[in-house]
């Protein structure tokens, strides 16, 4: 096999074209993958449709630099801070320029991500009845369950196919294979869907150890096409048994992205002015170290001899 | 407010006292999921807690969350999977209550949180739904909790992102949803429930320190009387411990 | 919490009525509970519907135990044997008495629990089409695709929702919270989709073991309604980590169970006059010790730690 | 059989020749497990296996299989998951080929694996589909592996478990089957191939040590020669050298 080890710069310019639909994390609220959404910023990459339940500031910040067309998702804000300033301007005012929606929610998205995963024409919902985000976003079409006599409306939702899904994970080897663990949102689905897959690794580690638990393997290293080696990529966000989250980083980037200026002076700082990811761990120093989770609470043995 | 607790905690533990034991409860972040804390060391030992990341606890998470997926809610989970089977068990009918917040309510227990003033003409846009749509749809009995404003309770959502009793009476049935529907709307000043043949939310419960009348002109419709009308219990001692076990830092106390 | 512990006899007769719908064993080879197959039978239960994609020589023992009423599956025989010799005689000649089929593919089946384990009120799928398992069970019914103006027949399966699945388990808390690991087939969607659960632990241990690893936990504890502690219950088929498979009883049972008298006899001597599971034991003695996995290949270490 | 290897051996390296490096191929127990080890040894270094029972792997297991549960196909895994994901990998196009076996075959590549004689009037029961009918409808090329004899290569099976050509022509595309159908039928004594306007299976290659006329009287059908008729290459030594590296005991060696 050959190794898909490249650097951020080179998985984002090489796999990510403008217009493309991209899922930029999937598991909420951990595990964004916050380097990747500063290189695509300064890469100036236009019209990304943002595939995602709900994926913290990362989807504000992306609206605020004029890089998404559209968003396909269930929530954007600040999870700890509340509304998505950038967001707000984007629909209200079209500041930096008018903003598509494609209203869903967790688990309408979730089913549709479910649905190009498996290949499925479509998916049958018993949510959103009566919800007005059918009426937003016509793609969920109320129809009569065809199986039912009696009156049985039921919302079919189309299948989502992303372009690329960026995932942080703990750990890789060169060639895809990750493990992935805590809480999954929809990381499977998107992953499974998505033509092609793009992971940042906490730390790169030999096949061996991919392979010594085939069960934290959350989608199978063939989908994956570039692999990049960036410690807390996934920062401010937590991922479990590595990071912390930076609860003052979103906090701060709340009060900042209020105004316009504040929020483009936000982004200089904590983005343009930053050549990758390592100039960013770089600033922040000691400020990481602290998010690091040092203490140890590993998971019961498991085995998977066959003698 | 009353001295020996904020009004937050007032709403936590009278958001507590609506699980039953046993149950199996979609929480959510903030007040939910401290409430969920309080009622499993009172009178619900074995209620079960469902986050939409995928994620089923029995003990609360034993440091303090700013969103559902950090690390403490994550260690020692009873359960850590995708958001597909969480919220499948919640299509299934396998999730007896689920908690949401929201911006706008209506007297019919309609929640918004997408477009004020409609998404035709929008005049704030909100994050949107969330998993709320979802709670709000499936889950066997709705608890929302809201601040207690006019502008915040009003006649009629512009927007409805999470479905209480829609029109009132069987519209909320005719629109396809099985089951469900509001349980109770925890405010800062009451709670409210539906009553009568169109399930219009009427004034249950007042919170000490509150005024039945109070709470009406800080309602946008006719606010009517319930007809088992309370006032809201004041935290008992063994609720206000269970409290300050899960809040050690004293979060909710100010 | 309340303590779930059980005996199997008292988990079998406790849980399971005639005529339930069952799932035993739903990871096709490996761990299936033929402890509870062998209890079924000694307790005389009837008409019970099995439903699994394949459970290897289970569903064959049941139904010459006449146990069985009906088949909802896949594939019946003995994987590594071939032909399941009880399942032709119920089906060609009625011995011991008639048996209807509900043919499904393992795909129809996968999505049809799905289905029920997540409330979908039907699953479209693109495969059946062309194969006369349409034909043969009239519930996978073939459809025009409601959002495509071209023509696009799909398959409608129906839910799938058993009143008990059963599954051995390497480990599980008293309170049925438990872990599993290799491959999983249909177990997580069979036991979201099922009334209750009952578990077959190889080993009981401290809830803190279950609880530092929430990714092994497939399915909540909550749904969970018995749990008996019986090692080796999934005998003669393998378990991951703990057991491998016994090809030669697979093989014996093939070969006795050709003709019905010699099917008899090999009941007689293998579950009828054996009191439990504890005497089949017993009975193995030192045949069972060889097929416990000794050796030690673990899985790399994952943190859980929050800080 | 000519010295230095059994027919199955010959069967396991036509296998192995027809998966193409980098695939993702359904394998199956038995012959193709074994024929997707030679090939991973041989000219497919990256290929990669799937198992229905919801497993992907690179390298073959190390040791003998009996049923694609064991111990060993899990050990070092590439992937252990469940049969929904594996199998939806299928239906959404990402599988290139998938191999089964079957009692009966007919000349447009349907295959029986369920009722001898039809399921109305059935004669013989077999055991069904396992997973046989969704890889034939769903992977992108579909390779079968049956034993030569007249009453197992017919001219019309009485039931379809799983589709090949159907009725030949565009049946398959009109059944509304998107893509796919048989690549391959490779027998103890040849390799038929899909040839013409309704794709029916032609003689393609016959073994060493068999002819023409002997394979065509121990088909239940009028078995045409295809045009680009050949004789199956003998085993070449790194091909053998795989296999006995994959098949240690000699298995396949009788």
């Amino acid at each position: 096999m050959r190794s898909k080890l490249v650097s951020l710069k080179e998985a984002v310019a090489g796999f990510i074209k403008d217009g493309d639909r991209l899922v930029i994390g999937a598991s909420l609220e951990a595990a964004i993958p916050f380097a990747a959404t500063f290189e695509l910023i300064r890469q100036g990459k236009r019209q990304l449709d943002l595939i995602a339940p709900i994926s913290d500031a990362s989807a504000d910040m992306l609206i605020g630099a004029g890089c998404a067309g559209s968003i396909t998702g269930a929530w954007v804000g600040n999870v700890s801070g509340g509304l998505g300033h950038n967001y707000r301007r984007a629909m209200e005012q079209g500041i930096p320029h008018p903003l598509k929606v494609n209203d869903f929610s967790n688990f309408s998205l979730a089913m549709a991500l479910m649905a190009g995963a498996y290949g499925m024409p479509f998916v049958p919902v018993r949510s959103l009845l009566g919800s007005d985000i059918t009426q937003s976003n016509p793609d969920h079409k109320i129809l009569q369950n065809p199986l039912s006599e009696a009156p049985d409306p039921v919302v079919l939702v189309k299948p989502l196919v992303p372009d690329v899904a960026i995932f942080s994970v703990p750990r890789s080897d060169v060639f895809g294979n990750a493990h992935f663990w805590g809480s999954l949102g929809v990381v499977q689905e998107a992953a499974l869907a998505a033509k092609s897959v793009i992971l940042l690794a906490d730390e790169i580690v030999e096949p061996a150890v991919i392979a010594s638990d085939p069960n934290r393997v959350i989608f199978p290293g063939f989908k994956v096409k570039a692999v990049a080696h960036e410690p807390a990529s996934q920062y401010p966000s937590p991922m479990t048994g590595c990071w912390k989250r930076d609860n003052a980083f979103f906090n701060d980037y709340h009060q900042r992205s209020r105004d316009r200026e504040g929020y483009l002076a936000w982004l200089e700082e904590w983005v343009l002015s930053q050549a990758d990811h390592a100039a960013l761990r770089a600033k922040l120093g000691k400020r990481l170290d602290e998010l690091r989770i040092k203490g140890t609470a590993l998971a019961a043995p498991a085995n998977f001899a066959s003698e | 407010m009353s001295s020996g607790y904020s009004t937050q905690e007032l709403m936590i533990i009278a958001s507590a006292r609506e699980i039953k034991d046993g149950e199996v409860v979609f929480v959510g972040m903030r007040l939910p999921i401290t409430a969920f804390g309080v009622a499993r060391l009172t009178h619900a030992p074995n209620a079960v807690g469902l986050f939409e990341v995928g994620i089923a606890r029995f003990e609360p998470a034993k440091d303090m969350l700013y969103t559902m997926s950090d690390p403490p809610n994550q260690l020692n989970a009873a359960w850590c999977t995708g958001t597909m089977q969480v919220m499948g068990l919640l299509q299934g009918g396998q999730v007896d209550a689920g908690f949401i917040g929201g911006a706008e309510i209506d007297r019919f227990g309609n929640i918004n949180t997408s477009y004020i003033g409609g998404h035709r003409q929008m005049k704030t846009k909100l994050p949107g739904s969330g998993g709320a749509a979802d709670i709000a749809a499936m889950s066997k009995r709705l608890l929302a909790i809201m601040n207690h404003e006019p502008h915040r309770l009003v006649r009629r959502v512009g927007y409805i992102t999470s479905p209480g009793g829609l029109d009132g009476g069987d519209s909320r049935r005719k629109a396809g949803l099985r089951w469900g529907g509001t349980g109770a709307v925890i405010t800062d000043r009451a709670i409210l429930k539906p009553h009568g043949e169109d399930g219009e939310l009427h004034l249950f419960s007042i919170h000490p320190g509150h005024t039945a009348d109070e709470v009406k002109k800080h309602t946008g419709w006719d606010l009517k009387d319930h007809p088992d009308q309370m006032q809201t219990p004041e935290p008992t001692p063994i609720e206000m411990d269970a409290l300050h076990a899960i809040d050690r830092d004293g979060f909710w106390r100010s």
